[in-house]
């Protein structure tokens, strides 16, 4: 875990309000999941930092790349930062995704933004089937850095303009088997929709979460959701996505509340 | 890092003795030991800890945080492990930490106060009390003992009377006249005096039709409200017999300066530390950086903006 | 700029009927004439004129401002060229603006308030009164009437007594609980409520060791204290039986949108009118673009957020 | 008077922390003296504009110059904008110089940044002397525009490195004549001592003041200065340098409240 300054060595628009941030900082070591709090303003409005996960490192193994779409008012400010500028950088944090049982049939579902964290794990667990849902083809254009992993994709598309046209759950109903393995990263609906499936069959599913953070760090308790059944002890009940998580597997959650 | 000149940076409030007159804030550095990785824990005045409640509390339901311009919006509800898994699990871990922690603590009512304070008391390691009579986050308890001068003296006075460590109070800004607060928790016996919590306020989610955080209301802290915070150590300095300690928007040693020359013997990092934990740390450096340049001592600037 | 639909902006404060609820706030507009040359005056709601006392004042010696993180700081001491000068001199250059004019007004004791009140009725063009109880800035007067219940009855009471103009009074921020105002003042039967005033506060220059305004102690304003505001509003609402105009820190359609939902019938554009003098009509033009596309009206959301 | 967003053409520093900015707006008319105000944020941190003088037209007539020093965090960040970038300007505002008598022998004097209004005000009145007092030689580069102008330079240098060692003042004790008309703009002690030496030997004096600044366009009243003795109404005790100002004639100036 490091608190630094690092140098911005592109920051380039690669898709649709999509820009890839490559950053001079190479963390020592860093688990696919994890995510970093970076400081996209050195005044005092926007306050906190904001958090994004780490995409990859770079070729040539320089630095890190994150990948993010711009939002609001913080990643705007992020969107016109140039090279040599340099940004706060708290990380790498959270825990990471758990890697699968050997043999397990790994499906991968993102949702918009939400491809971001699978691209590492999907490095290391080579082979694993994604699918991808966007609001148009123009947005899924990142997919091709997963088909050079060798991921099969199949694309979910609001619009119809790739794949089929719908929600990405339709593709996954296809591919809920009972040994598979899902891991899944995006908006609220999918997520709930994503966990809805996979308790009905069975299946073991990861998530990555998201919430407004201030900290990052697990100290300002901002982040918090609400714990499933699992969930005993008072003190226990709520979960913080920045420490605990942002990986959780999908049965610690109660997704009522969420 | 420049060397720190302890002499002209030490500072005691109520008998603690502090190398520097930066504390953390309540609630804003855990437990302490969280920033181990992030900040020399030696370094800092005082840690403040996360407060403490007779029994452990869940908190409140998400989202529990907004950002808001120049500040955030919290409604955590106080969660916390409790009183005593903090003396078992928490406190011997902060053993070797080189800085005096002060053990923040909140009742729901005046006798769970006391309690809490008397648990507290024959621990090892605790330098100090720091009672939350201002949490406007919770329904019972909190921010009703803070606005009301016999309430807060009701809660003060019990807590004096479970314990032998130095008490500190923590004052709500949430008052139309601080100064009678001020009088209120020093008749009640209180060491110090610490002000100011978060000021209650309100965001509401325009598309969504809602409040933007589940508990509706929550407390305003960060810079957006530090010339509130300033103002209410000038005015309490008016007044006040005790050391005041000054919180509110602190991110550099010069708004550090503001509180001390307003009249505060010491001073709090809050939500500074969420955006840089090693905030605390850097805030003491640039104290330190404002007295070797003016030739002086924090001691000798407290209060001094003169009148 | 898009065109404003009248209807689905349209509201009623106390019987003067506006366009749309973007008012101009006090102090912040000077006497409406300034910003002809860069604003449609028509395509505001109300404009609300500087606060006027009996005599000219001249106000405080400077530095008067400062700013802050999101706010500034100000302590004008009220300057203005008194009742008689405006009747006189301002309001007859404002007769063919097709707006609504308010003036705000201000005494040092409560028969200077009914005495400003007094003239204003007789002058021709004034749409109604807000009477300013909660000014932070001047010693006499201002912020006493606004932080005691029973002063601020008896001002709005002999205000009341000395108009038909309609009565619109500003609460300020700085008290334990703003609904105890709410009623005091509509027991005196004021026929609205605007809220916030200003919040008191202190900024310090640290390199000279004094206040950075001369006054001291100032009102805080600007987006920083927005969240304070709209949890005012939103506590206002719970026991108002009269019109809320909320103020503090709006900048956007948006941050109207806040105040609307959290119960205001009707907003006022502060500092944000300093960094664009067309602020007011660029918020009145976000409101337009929130109803629009959420097919509804100002009048439907009023108090909309839900309890 | 406009209130528009401007391109920036260039702004690049030109003397140490010295910057010349040039904007893709040509105000219809402006007087020597006046001034806009910039926004130099697209968010709310720093909250409030910032004056800054009129320098000259740009040389092609496509815009104006502004010249501005780093000094505090809205300068910094102004300094980091580039070419492209839009900026809020509000202007022009202020009365502006009024001009010298014909005949009279024309003295300015200038400290600091003060030398920003006295550029176009040498560039109506030619031939007029500037007495020009900086810290070092280095950041007196400015004067080589008023050489160009035609005027005479003489300079003061606080650590001697360019003409005579110490204040600008000590320049001006020459120059005072009694035919002279001083247009002064500078630190406030600076024009506080030149005032005196104005009063003293019965010179006419124009000076041009600096006040931390909400609108800029006189309501907010935040700006405010005390007049002298010839302030008699009691309402207009107080002027507003940004709407009477920013130049006065230095007798209408209350400078023991200065
Ligand atoms: C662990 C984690 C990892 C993330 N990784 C990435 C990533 O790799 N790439 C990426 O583009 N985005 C990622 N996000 C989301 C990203 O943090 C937000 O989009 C960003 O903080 C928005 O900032 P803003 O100032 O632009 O938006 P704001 O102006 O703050 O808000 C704009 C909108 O975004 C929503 N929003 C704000 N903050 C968050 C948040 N933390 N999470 C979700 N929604 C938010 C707001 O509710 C609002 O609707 C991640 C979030 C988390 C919690
Ligand atoms: C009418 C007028 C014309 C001006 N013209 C120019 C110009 O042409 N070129 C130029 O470089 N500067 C000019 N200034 C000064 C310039 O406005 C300030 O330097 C600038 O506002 C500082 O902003 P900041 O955010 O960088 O500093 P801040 O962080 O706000 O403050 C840094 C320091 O500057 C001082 N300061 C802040 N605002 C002002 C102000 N308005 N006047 C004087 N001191 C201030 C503060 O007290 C502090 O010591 C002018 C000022 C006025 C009033
Ligand atoms: C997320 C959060 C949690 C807090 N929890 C506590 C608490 O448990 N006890 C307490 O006394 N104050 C608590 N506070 C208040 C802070 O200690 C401090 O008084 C306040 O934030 C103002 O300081 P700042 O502006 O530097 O943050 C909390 C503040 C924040 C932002
Ligand atoms: C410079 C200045 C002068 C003000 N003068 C008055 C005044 O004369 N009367 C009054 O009722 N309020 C006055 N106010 C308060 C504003 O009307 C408003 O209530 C406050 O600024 C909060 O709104 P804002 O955040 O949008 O500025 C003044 C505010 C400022 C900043
Ligand atoms: S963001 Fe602070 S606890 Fe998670
Ligand atoms: S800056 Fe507002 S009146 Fe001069």
């Amino acid at each position: 875990m490091e608190n630094l300054d690092a140098g911005i060595i592109y920051n380039k628009e690669v898709g649709p309000g999509y820009f890839l941030l490559g950053l001079d900082w190479r963390p020592l070591a860093f688990k696919p999941g994890q995510f970093v709090m970076l400081r996209v303003s050195d005044g005092l409005d926007p306050l906190l930092r904001r958090p994004f996960g780490i995409y990859r490192v770079m070729s040539g193994g320089n630095g890190v790349e994150l990948l993010y779409q711009v939002v609001g008012k913080g990643t705007r400010i992020l969107s016109l930062k140039r090279p040599g500028e340099r940004l706060g950088v708290l990380g790498p944090l959270g825990n990471g995704f758990t890697m699968p049982p050997k043999g397990a049939r790994v499906v991968m579902v993102a949702g918009g933004m939400g491809i971001v964290p699978l691209y590492p794990f999907a490095h290391e667990v080579r082979g694993a089937v994604l699918l991808y849902g966007t609001r148009d083809a123009a947005q899924a254009s990142v997919a091709g850095d997963f088909k050079e992993l060798g991921c099969p994709v199949r694309h979910a598309t609001e619009d119809g303009s790739l794949g089929v046209k719908g929600y990405v759950t339709e593709l996954l109903k296809e591919e809920l088997t009972r040994d598979a393995v899902v891991y899944a990263c995006g908006p609220a609906p999918m997520l709930k929709a994503v966990a809805a499936m996979a308790a009905g069959s069975g299946t073991q599913c990861y998530v990555s979460l998201e919430r407004s953070m201030a900290c990052g760090i697990g100290v300002c308790l901002g982040c918090a959701v609400k714990g499933g059944a699992h969930a005993d002890a008072e003190n226990k009940l709520y979960k913080m996505v920045c420490s605990d998580g942002p990986v959780f597997e999908s049965k610690e959650i109660d997704w009522e509340a969420f | 890092m420049k060397e720190i000149s302890v002499n002209a940076l030490a500072v005691e409030i109520a008998g603690i003795r502090m190398k520097n007159p930066v504390m953390t804030a309540s609630g804003t550095f855990g437990y302490g030991l969280e920033f181990k990785p992030y900040t020399r824990l030696d370094a800092i005045g005082a840690v403040i800890v996360k407060g403490l409640s007779l029994r452990p509390r869940p908190g409140n339901p998400g989202p529990r945080i907004v950002e808001t311009p120049c500040g955030m919006l919290n409604a955590i509800g106080l969660q916390n492990v409790g009183v005593d898994c903090f003396i078992n699990e928490k406190l011997p871990l902060l053993k070797d930490v080189k800085t005096p922690v002060i053990a923040n603590i909140f009742g729901e009512t005046v006798s769970d106060y006391a309690e809490v304070a008397k648990r507290l008391d024959s621990a090892q390691g605790v330098a100090g009390l720091e009672v939350n009579i201002s949490c406007p986050n919770v329904k019972a308890g909190g921010m009703v003992f803070g606005t009301d001068p016999a309430s807060a003296y009701k809660v003060v006075s019990a807590v004096r009377a479970s314990t032998r460590l130095p008490v500190i109070t923590k004052l709500s800004p949430n008052v139309t006249d601080i100064r009678v607060m001020v009088r209120a928790v020093e008749d009640a016996g209180t060491d110090a005096i610490s002000l100011i919590n978060t000021i209650t306020g309100m965001v509401i989610d325009t598309e969504r039709r809602r409040p933007a955080i589940a508990n509706r209301i929550g407390g305003l802290s960060g810079p957006a409200i530090r010339p509130i915070a300033v103002r209410m150590v000038w005015e309490a300095a008016s007044v006040a017999k005790t050391p005041l300690i000054g919180i509110g928007g602190i991110t550099t040693g010069t708004d550090a300066m503001e509180f001390i020359l307003a009249g505060a013997t010491a001073v709090q990092v809050g939500t500074a530390s969420f955006i840089d934990p090693d905030a605390a740390v850097k805030v003491a450096e640039g104290i330190n950086e404002y007295v070797t340049r003016h030739k002086t001592s924090v001691a000798a600037l407290v209060g001094a903006v003169g009148r």
